[in-house]
């Protein structure tokens, strides 16, 4: 298997996610924002961090560049795409997915281990998961806050397109448990064609039994099928 | 243009000082090379008062590669990885300007860490605030919390570990230390020292602007209520800009083409060219009007003095200039050649065709005044208060009483403002006894912790000051780490009063003795004077950031306990010292007293076993007993694994209180396996160290015999309320 | 020639910022608050003498890149 | 009684955000842009008919939370 880990000034997750896909035997490239030509890959990643320093809008000047044009050629095309806490905020602006990513409610960056429950496992990125499985995973972000309009929500909803949503440890989703006051306690969402995938939380973070778990590891996986 | 009194006082100069430039120069300064002297000899860069006193520090040994004196100290941790690490204070402008001074505080250590070469893989801090009552406090902590995580999420560096604390000695003048780690390959350390002649002189990071414009004369001058005046120094951090200048600088540094490097830190343009030039015994000469600058008409004086930060000088091979400006291109960075070293030892400016300075380096660097300021000794008070009335509390209430309370209470609210973990090695995050981080790819890691007590060091500063070297050195050991070696912030009151010089030089002779005694040397550091407002100082906050090494990650510990029915073990005597302590300060308001005795002895001793007992595999969770004494220890270990204890009743001491109270040195409590008792205790008895069984571990409840119990539960609910509360929106 | 531009956000996307300053204004004290909403401010200065022109390029700009049109509205004003 | 607030950075004071947003600009070729300066915009709606009250409460809003006068300056106006 190919990825191809897209770097932008300011990511600062592109290195972390790397080390999770080699360990996993992905053949890794990282391709730097100017290029103009994606290398072939099976997987797409848009890493977590703070691209051009979150300014303006996270993900907004980073969805300007030049590779990403490529990516969305990619993307339409059907080719897998994860974008991962500002990769998610990439992929919103640069419209491969729907919605949008506001303030966290409490107006703070939140950092911190949290639980998602696994909503549908009949997509290439959560087959190696049970459904309504809990997995701990940590989150590191200021706008989370997933928002869309209630059209939209119905799709997501009625078509599996949200596979993970904040719970606590138990797996009860409820507002207690939403750390950002996202919608319907979204954590990751799909596009209709279930090839791209955005998240907030980071599976990269949980990979390795020293840290803080392995939750992570079956979403790498996944893809591996 | 003659220089005037009043010019030469508001840049905070000394007549008499002024003078001694006088006849260095053979002439009066222009105001150009006022500010340059004013900026290199004032308290923050010259060390004037505090020199002769660092000087005892211990600062070498087998392991130090690099002591004090350069951007940040280096310490051998075996397999050709060195670490760097350096702590500093950014007091006066978090002080202003909360969210922006903690920020930039941050930023300005990271550069000093990479400019050695190394990547930063860690962040700490020290924070002291007001009183919570104090109407600026809430203001500030939230302030200063945000722009420590702001600017350390962003640059995607994890921020594993800190203190934070309260007393109304801050209120108008808060401390915030912040302590960077890196690591680096020990055969490509940057150095500052300049090398050669003619070779460029390059600017590098963002542009110049008037920024901080003397915020080194802020940070050496005492606050009044004039201090809102000076608000347009305060600097803005651009964390983004940082990230690629640390991007770029490390990409630069894996060829040769790096003669020196030093960062733009205190004092600008100005203090770095000349750091060079001395260490170097060289000359640099500048040309002004190559300055990249944010502004229009921006003057040589603001050239000269801006404190903009994200800003780099080098001194490079003549013939990479090409190779290394494409990298600097490539993350959008300006790179300009604005000078070159000369033979001349001679500091020259030029700006639109004409010499506007021309100082010998000497005189900013070496000449600059030292003084052995008059000290008086602290007067240590040794009254006894009576202590019958502590035994009037009960013991559950005074141990609530001292968890709910804001030094002790959980700080959640605090570090989940910070990313513990990006970079994927942060293998114990705050709440412990010391963070661990992961060297990457290798199966070792480092401990850090960042400490102070400042109540002790008000007591007696030579006890206070051996005492959080100390613990320092517990904390680290707590986690399974060999201990190596500091740094230290020193933060005190204005050095021109002996009875605070007084507080200072027995601060550091107290570490001084302390690290002598341990084999703990001091590579680097920061000296902040002048913390006070109104002539009202603080406290003597000595704050101590040590660095140890695991060197294998399946010995680190945590303190959180593991199976019911284990035993814990107290290692180290109780005596039943409750001067200085949180219970007195938080049950009965009393804060008098002496702090308890320093056992040196001991405290290498009892630390040097528990290593011992964690190289053999038997211990299974370990935590130092600190401030709350050994009840708060056990309850920390409670609150950690949500398992609860048995407590046994104390046999020796003559309260209750004064047993789990007790704030006496040296102390470790220890998880073992019923089964290994045996083992241990012989190995203990040979070692001559005192223990004890102190507790038995069980489910849920926290309890001591015969006396109260509580769930676990609503122990960690007291020690969870205190910040959610303060800052709640209200 | 310089132009302010003001982005705010759509009617009914909720806006958690504005949100919580209105509540932390009434826990201050201000009761006849309605609300409070919070957007962006730009000063944007350009190179051109052409006011029609420069203003369907600062147009483009928020087209393109300063605004999110799918939350945000905005208004360009010559200042 | 509606007020628009605008919020801008202090002349001399950095602004890190209009630099990149500037440089995005000039990048996606817009070449005769002097400068960008990001700020912040409020929108206060009021339950409040004398209008000189209400403007002095929209002041004391500002002054006492939603500007930071160290390095932000103002401007208040009725819409
Ligand atoms: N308390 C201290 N103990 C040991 N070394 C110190 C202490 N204070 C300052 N130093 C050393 O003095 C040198 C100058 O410090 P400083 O002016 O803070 O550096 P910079 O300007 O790079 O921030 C550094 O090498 C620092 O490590
Ligand atoms: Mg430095």
């Amino acid at each position: 298997m190919k990825s191809s880990v897209i770097v932008f000034p300011g990511s600062n997750c592109d290195r972390d996610i790397a080390v999770a896909l080699e360990k996993l035997q992905f053949k890794n490239s990282m391709v730097w924002h100017k290029e103009t030509e994606l290398p072939k890959s099976d997987l797409i990643v848009v890493p977590g961090g703070f691209s051009y320093g979150d300014y303006l809008r996270s993900g907004a000047i980073a969805a300007k560049s030049n590779i990403l044009s490529e990516v969305i050629n990619a993307g339409k095309k059907g080719s897998l795409i994860l974008g991962i806490c500002n990769g998610f905020q990439i992929l919103i602006e640069c419209k491969l997915l729907k919605g949008a990513l506001l303030r966290n409610s409490g107006l703070k960056f939140i950092s911190r281990n949290i639980f998602v429950k696994v909503q549908s496992t009949t997509n290439s990125f959560f087959n190696k998961y049970s459904k309504n499985e809990v997995l701990k995973l940590n989150i590191a972000h200021n706008e989370g806050n997933y928002f869309t309009d209630k059209k939209h929500l119905e799709e997501l909803e009625n078509n599996q397109l949200i596979p993970i949503k904040y719970c606590d440890e138990k797996g009860n989703i409820n507002l207690k448990n939403n750390p950002n006051g996202s919608i319907n306690n979204i954590a990751g969402i799909f596009n209709k064609d279930k090839n791209i995938l955005g998240m907030m939380p980071h599976p990269e973070r949980m990979v390795d039994k020293i840290l803080s778990g392995e939750d992570g590891l079956p979403l790498f996986m996944s893809l591996m099928n | 243009m003659s220089i005037t009194k009043g010019q030469i006082e508001s840049h905070g100069l000394k007549l008499d000082e002024y003078n001694k430039i006088k006849d260095l120069l053979g002439r009066d300064t222009n105001l150009l090379e006022l500010g340059i002297f004013s900026a290199m000899w004032n308290e923050h860069c010259s060390y004037k008062s505090s020199k002769i006193h660092l000087k005892k520090l211990p600062t070498k040994n087998n392991i130090v590669i690099q002591g004090p004196g350069e951007n940040a100290g280096v310490i051998d941790i075996g397999d050709d990885d060195a670490i760097v690490f350096k702590i500093e204070s950014h007091n006066h402008p978090s002080f202003i300007e909360p969210y922006q001074g903690a920020a930039t505080g941050v930023g300005g250590i990271l550069r000093d860490v990479f400019t050695m070469g190394a990547r930063p893989i860690a962040l700490m801090n020290s924070i002291h605030f007001g009183s919570p009552n104090h109407k600026k406090t809430q203001h500030l902590l939230s302030g200063v919390v945000s722009g420590i995580g702001g600017y350390g999420n962003s640059v995607g560096i994890p921020t594993v570990g800190g203190e934070t604390k309260f007393n109304s000695t801050y209120n108008e003048n808060i401390l915030v230390n912040a302590m960077a780690i890196g690591h680096v390959n020990k055969n490509k350390i940057f150095y500052s020292k300049a090398k050669g002649i003619n070779k460029p002189v390059v600017y590098v990071g963002s542009k110049t602007g008037r920024d901080g414009i003397h915020g080194a004369t802020m940070a050496s001058a005492e606050f009044d209520e004039n201090s809102d005046q000076k608000k347009p120094t305060v600097q803005v951090g651009d964390p983004f800009t940082e990230k690629l200048l640390l991007e770029a600088c490390l990409e630069l540094m894996k060829d040769n083409s790096i003669i020196s490097i030093q960062d733009m830190g205190a004092a600008g343009l100005t203090s770095s060219s000349i750091e060079m030039a001395s260490k170097g015994k060289l000359g640099i000469e500048l040309n002004l009007d190559k300055i990249p600058c944010r502004e229009n008409n921006m003057s040589p004086y603001e050239m000269m003095l801006s404190e903009s930060q994200e800003r780099m000088l080098i001194i490079l091979d003549d013939k990479k200039e090409k190779e290394a400006k494409k990298i600097f291109d490539k993350w959008d960075l300006d790179f300009v050649v604005i000078g070159k070293t000369t033979d001349t030892n001679r500091l020259i400016l030029n700006f639109q065709n004409k010499k506007v300075a021309d100082i010998p380096i000497s005189a900013l660097a070496d000449e600059a005044p030292l003084y052995e300021r008059k000290w008086l000794k602290p007067k240590i008070t040794k009254n006894k208060i009576e202590s019958k009335d502590f035994k009037k509390i009960k013991t559950k209430e005074a141990l609530l009483k001292i968890l709910s309370s804001p030094d002790h209470s959980n700080k959640d609210w605090i570090t989940d403002q910070y990313d513990q973990v990006v970079m994927c090695d942060t293998v114990q995050k705050s709440g412990g006894d010391s963070a661990v981080i992961r060297i990457h790819n290798k199966n070792k890691a480092i401990a850090v912790s960042v400490d102070s007590s400042a109540n002790y060091c008000k007591a007696d500063p030579k006890s206070g000051g051996k005492q959080i070297v100390c613990e320092n050195w517990r904390n680290l050991i707590s986690v399974g780490a060999k201990p190596l070696a500091i740094t230290n912030c020193l933060n005190f009151g204005s050095p021109e009063k002996p009875k605070i010089m007084g507080e200072f030089v027995e601060c550091v002779n107290g570490i001084k003795e302390a690290c002598e005694f341990l084999n703990f040397p001091v590579v680097s550091g920061n000296v902040s004077f002048y913390n006070e407002t109104n002539s009202k100082s603080i406290f003597p906050t000595p704050v101590i950031g040590g660095v140890g090494v695991i060197d294998n990650l399946n010995k680190i510990l945590s303190m959180k306990t593991k199976k019911v029915g284990n035993l814990i073990l107290i290692i180290g005597k109780t005596f039943g010292h409750l001067f200085q302590s949180a219970f007195l300060r938080e049950n009965f308001a009393i804060n008098d007293g002496p702090p308890p005795e320093i056992n040196l002895t001991n405290e290498k001793n009892n630390g040097l076993a528990v290593l011992k007992l964690i190289k053999e595999k038997l211990i299974l969770s370990a935590h130092d007993v600190s401030s709350g004494g050994i009840l708060v220890a056990l309850a920390e270990m409670s609150m950690t694994s949500k398992l609860g204890l048995k407590i046994f009743e104390p046999k020796r001491v003559p309260s209750s209180n004064e047993y789990f109270f007790a704030e006496d040195q040296g102390r470790y409590l220890l998880e073992i396996d019923k089964n290994n008792l045996k083992k241990i205790e012989a190995i203990l008895k040979k070692n001559n160290i005192f223990f004890d069984i102190v507790a038995e571990v069980q489910n849920d409840i926290f309890e001591i015999e015969k006396s109260f119990s509580i769930k676990v539960n609503d122990l960690y609910n007291n020690n969870n309320q205190w910040y959610h509360k303060f800052n709640a929106i209200n | 020639m310089k132009f302010s531009v003001t982005v705010t956000l759509k009617k009914d996307v909720l806006d958690p910022q504005g949100k919580v300053v209105s509540q932390t204004l009434r826990n201050m004290g201000i009761d006849n608050l309605n609300q409070v909403r919070q957007g962006k401010f730009f000063e944007i200065d350009l190179k051109e003498q052409d006011q029609s022109k420069a203003e369907s390029q600062v147009k483009q700009m928020c087209e393109k890149l300063l605004v999110n049109q799918i939350i945000e509205d905005f208004k360009i004003n010559k200042i």
